[in-house]
């Protein structure tokens, strides 16, 4: 497991080299990135942060993934500070022997990541700023995952 | 004890952390924050609506009634938005 | 959608820097990499391929997943011939304005591929040779998608 | 007509693909498989489990009884193992 919460950008790549000095490839990799949405008059994405508790939240998350899914490497890196739209914010990469696990693990990562790590977002249009709201659809997708 | 702020409980208190005295009667999450509010508008407004704030003892997230002491480094912020 | 079926191989970064030539960058990406399985013995993957006839199954697979949820571009890249462990096989690139309709699409794309396009595999061991027989699993997979 | 052989299928007739003269009483791909398997073994033992062979017409996956015609490009191969 492989955590970071900095403000740098990312190459997709880089993170699969360093997955892989690890340890041998494995065969299935699933990767999300979730980038700063291109949208009329949205200047910049401000994500602020708590670091510390951040990183232990992300921990318990990937903990969690490992328990349900079969997983040989996770791989999480989240930015913060001021994003152009089109950047780069998240990248979860999930590695398995098969790819049911990878998909599933590095989906519940992600709708965990959206409601449970210390992360917020404030989107600064031309003519307003705006803190974004947590989502009603963040929350049900997340516990769909506790009915199971 | 160190208090840590974020997102628009940041803006609306004007400070992103600050080191207080925590005075004997205030036990709880919710004792601090009463006693916050009686200090200034920021605080007041903040903490208004309890709905809307979340906070963390020693970087896990707690409950209103949850204990904290004096070496605690205890945080408020609105839910979470990120991925 | 863009669609390759070649013997070369592909560098994810590239394959992004691409779809965002085409059109400004998504919110939400989902990718999926197949590779080679390392394992004991194994010294190749041999795969055989019919170019014209894998292009339009895959064709009928993104139309199909297309049909299903709210996609902005697909690209895939499947490699065929001679590859070593741990070299890349396949590629899905699944772009969204949610990360629900990528992740699930990319999946459903995924299972059909392993099923229904024209590639076949033959793995070469230390000892002996052995074409790839098609999983019961893969089949039953594929048809739970049929079932929703 | 073109024939074209993939994976063991291609292995075992020693060909990857083929022009033909197709005969006139030779209608469907079953006609087809029958017809190549009395021409020598290689193609009887590639034919012989019906349940482990599938074809294409032009590109196209096909059924046992469906109709060939001359300037068709027939297809035999395994089951699929990509991705």
């Amino acid at each position: 497991m492989h955590i970071e919460v900095k403000e740098d950008d990312f190459i997709i790549e880089n993170e699969i080299v360093a997955i892989e000095n690890i340890k041998d490839p494995d065969a299935a990799i699933s990767i999300f990135v979730g980038k700063v949405r291109k949208e009329k008059k949205l200047i910049k994405l401000f994500i602020d942060c708590y670091p510390e508790m951040a990183e232990n939240e992300i921990q318990k998350i990937v903990q969690n993934a490992s328990n349900r899914w079969k997983l040989n490497q996770v791989r999480i890196i989240h930015r913060y500070g001021s994003l152009d739209p089109g950047e780069n914010i998240v990248l979860v990469i999930t590695t398995s022997d098969h790819r049911g696990d990878c998909y599933s693990a590095n989906q519940f990562i992600m709708d965990f990541l959206k409601s449970e790590a210390a992360f917020w977002k404030k989107e600064i249009f031309l003519d307003k700023t705006k803190w974004v709201e947590q989502k009603v659809t963040d929350i049900s997708t997340m516990k769909d995952w506790q009915e199971d | 004890m160190k208090l840590k702020y974020f997102a628009w409980v940041a803006e609306i208190i004007e400070k992103r952390e600050e080191e207080i005295e925590l005075p004997d009667h205030v036990k709880t999450i919710d004792d601090l924050m009463n006693w916050l509010s009686d200090k200034n508008d920021g605080y007041r407004i903040a903490f208004n609506d309890k709905k809307k704030i979340k906070y963390a003892i020693n970087q896990t997230l707690s409950k209103e009634y949850d204990s904290i002491s004096r070496n605690d480094e205890v945080a408020f912020f609105p839910p979470m938005t990120g991925g």
